[in-house]
């Protein structure tokens, strides 16, 4: 049965159940500082659970439910780096904004849990329970600013839209069960080893799947509710949407794609590329016309999820380890952004238009300089890490050959750099508004990481382009 | 293994059979001339102003929430309670280890005040 | 005319035809937009309770109550969102869901 | 058989109408009602198809609770039904035709059903026959599923914080007891013992013992006054 493969999980359950129980009776008798306290021991189970993975045995436990390969453990330190960033970025926020509640940084630590479920899931059932363990906590982080209209309307429309998702991916699953006899991912690939003899019901069923899943990801077909929430969710929370959510949301696909449904690959190479590309357009046309950086971001994050998409569209290793470098420089890049919008607040108000960020050059040259690096590193610049995410996955649809997707990719990378350095015009020749608040030392430590890292991955890409191989070789051989 | 619930089958004819009898009876026997005056408000001297239902508090939904949420932890009992004996030790364990999560809930829940009432 | 399972899923596939068809056409209210999704959690319940007799395999079963365990709980977080946006909103009427546009 | 076959058609039957009444209903409480309706006869379903337990707990924790928390809010939140039915029939052509599409093209799928080849040896969990479902379940979910149960246990305690955390708010005027304050309370605090002297705790209600006509000047006339009458 070897429990131990669900070591990390186990001790991150029972440290949120305890910060819970420690959040709840400290918050009785002493004052404020409460949210802070538990946040910290949250990051702290963060670190403690990230070495319990790197030291963590791999294999198949639970009966086939759950296993833990290289696949998964990179997978899960991502997610746990977005988390703990967008929970760091969270702290000064929700003290400003009245929102310290201790329930916040349980709710952080208890989808985490989720997405680390969804992504070692080799059964149908754990993906799915992961994948409702996540979203439950998304849907109540949403509209955690219960007091304001933004927060509660971007709460339900992620929750309707979720539930939807989550019911048409259910429906894919029972078809797969019952076509097939199994929930088993290995026993499915084995049984479906000869593509000619698949039922039809089975591949409604991918299709179902597929459906549910671009949801998550907020892909094309599956976008609308992106730009509505990322506008109205506090602003860290969005950080968090932007970051790990959509890490285990790919992992999960990628993992779907190559163990169960790996021999199915013509069916679903289609499917896959029409999303990417119709992401792509979208993510660069649609967030020309914004003045909301929120929106923004929405509309970036999907362009984003677009071109790694290209790299699981690909159906190779190489293209699979495209997808994963993507993710990891999509991570910090997006989590420095969002430190940088946090810090937009003036007088007391925080603001999101993407006007205010006008004359930053001047009143707040380093705030200006990493938004620079970040907004170059969206673009795909070189030397920035975003250029060399961009980099693996057009190689990788180069070498197999899809010349169609690579082009497209360029192209609309190119149209969409327009957005990202019109928000550097604004802030280094636009005469300027007033200077913003002081910001508040967790933002800057974040950007500073976040921008480190985006700025130096090109000296030293190894550790991370050799994690993706080892990772990618578990799923496409 | 379906004979088992031919009772409840019967049971819900009779019952059904019974309301209609009632209801259809009247309808069937009694001449039915309903004039304006005879579906009037009866001797309360005016139409009722505006709708009955008044809404009530948030409370009532939180104490329905904990209800589904318990509810669920019972029923989660069920097939224990029914087969502990085959599942020995580790299914005990495994009780054990679901019914702390909910009573840490529980207990998060009292402390903040949500059982409190009024 | 003996009742084979294709029975069963003809139900179920109607019945989640019908809860995708409440949720797109009712404009009107959020509440009978979460009980459509229940609609369709229930027809997938069927569904995996049919495989499951079909191919006499439990597994089926277990997940049918797995997903009503969670579709119980979302119905409760779905509510308690419905009951803190009407609370700032004063209804809960699907137009005047548009306060974000564009 | 004619039974079994009887009871299918009569449950299907009421499932998919009261299924369509909980879409069309002009009524947020009629289509709660008839979700009710459907629920118990997909729960009738569910013993045709022998997951007697799962229909139990369809019963009982469906119609028990969700569908009376639908009433709570149905009830909570005043709805006005007048502008109700307004954008319904807008949308049905369209809705009509998107969901005839997609029901045709999944029973055609589904029609194509069989079993599939290698299924029968690749059982993880045949029914056992001469337990009961509920026992067979039991066997089942505790052990082999465990990593799953627990996953399940810590959803339930998600949507417990989320609804706390989204619903109440401390009233300040609601009076918490707090145990270990009153476990706390020193006696001397508490009881205060006076010796007040014989009949002195009348006197300061102007009641005079023994008995005298006239009471002494200079105290409230009201009581004196009171008592007088009564006498006389």
């Amino acid at each position: 049965m070897n429990w131990t493969t669900a070591i990390p999980e186990i001790f991150l359950s029972v440290a949120g159940l305890a910060i819970l129980v420690f959040g709840v009776l400290r918050g009785r008798y002493s004052g404020p500082g409460n949210a802070l306290v538990c946040s910290m021991l949250v990051l702290a189970s963060f670190a403690v659970a990230a070495i319990l993975i790197i030291g963590g045995n791999h294999g198949i436990g639970y009966n086939g439910q759950f296993t833990t390969d290289a696949f998964s453990s990179y997978a899960k330190l991502l997610i746990l780096a977005g988390a703990a960033l967008g929970l760091v970025l969270s702290l000064d926020y929700n003290r400003l904004e009245g929102l310290a509640r201790f329930e916040f940084p349980v709710l952080v630590l208890l989808s985490t849990v989720g997405m680390m479920v969804m992504v070692s899931a080799s059964s149908m059932m754990t993906l799915y329970l992961g994948l409702e363990l996540q979203s439950l906590s998304l849907y109540v982080l949403a509209a955690f600013a219960r007091d304001t209209l933004r927060s509660s309307e971007a709460g339900l429309k992620f929750f309707v839209l979720g539930a939807l998702a989550s019911g048409l991916l259910l429906y894919g699953i029972s078809l797969v069960y019952g076509f097939s006899g199994t929930m088993d991912f290995n026993v499915l690939a084995r049984s479906f080893a000869d593509p000619a003899g698949v039922a039809p019901g089975l591949i409604v069923g991918v299709v179902f799947i597929v459906a549910g899943l671009a949801f998550k990801i907020s892909a094309v077909p599956f976008h609308m509710w992106t730009p509505d929430v990322y506008e109205g969710a506090p602003t860290p929370v969005t950080g968090f949407f932007s970051t790990a959510p959509k890490v285990a949301a790919i992992c999960l696909i990628v993992r779907l794609m190559g163990t169960p449904f790996g021999h199915l690959l013509a069916s679903w190479q289609q499917l896959i590329v029409l999303v990417s590309i119709a992401s792509m357009v979208l993510g660069s046309l649609a967030a020309i016309g914004q003045t909301n950086i929120k929106r923004l971001m929405a509309y970036s994050s999907i362009g984003h999820m677009g071109y790694a998409l290209i790299g699981l569209a690909v159906g190779t290793a190489e293209g699979v380890r495209g997808v994963l470098i993507y993710m990891v420089t999509y991570v910090f890049m997006n989590a420095g952004t969002f430190a940088c919008l946090i810090a937009m607040r003036r007088r007391g108000i925080a603001l999101d238009k993407i006007s205010d960020l006008s004359g930053l050059g001047r009143t707040d040259p380093m705030l200006a300089g990493w938004m620079t690096v970040f907004m170059f590193s969206m673009a795909g610049i070189p030397p920035m890490s975003g250029f060399f995410g961009k980099l693996y996955v057009f190689l990788a649809a180069v070498q197999a050959g899809m010349w169609t997707l690579a082009v497209i990719g360029v192209l609309t990378s190119v149209i969409g750099a327009y957005y990202y350095l019109r928000i550097i015009k604004v802030m280094y020749f636009d005469e300027g508004g007033e200077a913003f608040d002081r910001r508040p030392m967790s933002l800057s430590v974040v950007a500073a990481a976040a921008g480190l890292f985006t700025l130096f991955f090109f000296v030293f890409p190894a550790p991370f382009v050799g994690a993706a191989q080892a990772a990618a070789r578990v799923l496409f051989g | 293994m379906l004979m088992e619930y031919l009772p409840i089958i019967v049971f819900m004819i009779i019952a059904g059979g019974i309301a209609l009898a009632m209801v259809g009876g009247s309808l069937i026997a009694a001449q039915q001339k309903p004039y304006a005056e005879k579906l009037s408000a009866y001797e309360c001297g005016f139409e009722p102003f505006d709708d009955a239902r008044r809404r009530f508090d948030v409370r009532f939904y939180l104490v329905a929430i904990l209800f589904i949420i318990f509810d669920l932890e019972v029923a989660f009992l069920f097939p224990w309670a029914v087969s502990l004996a085959d599942i020995g030790l580790f299914g005990f364990l495994s009780m054990l280890g679901f019914l702390g999560v909910l009573t840490v809930g529980f207990i998060y829940e009292w402390c903040k005040g949500a059982l409190e009432w009024e | 005319m003996e009742v084979g399972i294709t029975h069963y899923l003809v139900v179920s596939a109607i019945l989640l035809v019908l809860g995708v068809f409440g949720i797109f056409l009712n404009r009107k209210n959020v509440i009978v937009i979460l009980m459509s999704i229940e609609l369709i959690l229930l027809a997938v319940n069927l569904n995996f309770v049919a495989f499951s007799a079909a191919l006499n395999d439990l597994a089926g079963q277990i997940m049918a109550m797995f997903v009503l365990t969670v579709a119980a709980a979302e119905a409760a977080i779905g509510l308690a969102i419905v009951v803190v946006y009407f609370r700032n909103r004063g209804s809960i009427q699907v137009e005047d869901v548009t306060l974000m546009k564009g | 058989m004619a039974l079994q076959a009887i009871a299918f058609y009569l449950m299907a039957a009421v499932t998919l109408g009261s299924g369509l009444a909980v879409v069309s209903a002009r009524n947020p409480v009629h289509s709660v009602l008839f979700l009710i309706a459907a629920f118990f006869s997909a729960a009738g379903l569910f013993v045709l198809l022998g997951a007697e337990f799962l229909a139990m707990l369809l019963v009982v924790v469906y119609v028990g609770a969700v569908a009376v928390l639908f009433l709570f809010v149905v009830m909570m939140l005043d709805v006005d039904f007048a502008e109700l039915r307004g954008g319904f029939q807008r949308y049905l052509p369209v809705g009509l035709t998107v969901g005839a599409l997609l029901l045709i093209e999944l029973l055609l799928v589904l029609g194509g059903w069989k079993l599939a080849p290698e299924a029968a040896v690749l059982k993880l969990s045949s029914t056992p026959g001469n337990v009961s479902n509920t026992a067979a379940i039991g066997r089942l979910l505790y052990t082999d599923y465990i990593f799953l149960f627990q996953a399940a246990g810590l959803i339930l305690l998600v949507a417990m914080i989320g609804a706390i955390v989204l619903t109440l708010r401390d009233r300040k005027t609601s009076r918490h007891q707090v145990i270990r304050v009153q476990n706390e309370r020193a006696v001397a605090d508490t009881l205060l013992m006076v010796d007040a002297g014989l009949g002195a705790g009348i006197k300061t209600l102007g009641i005079y013992r023994p008995l005298v006509e006239t009471p002494p000047q200079g105290r409230d006339p009201v009581a004196a006054t009171e008592l007088g009458e009564r006498r006389s």
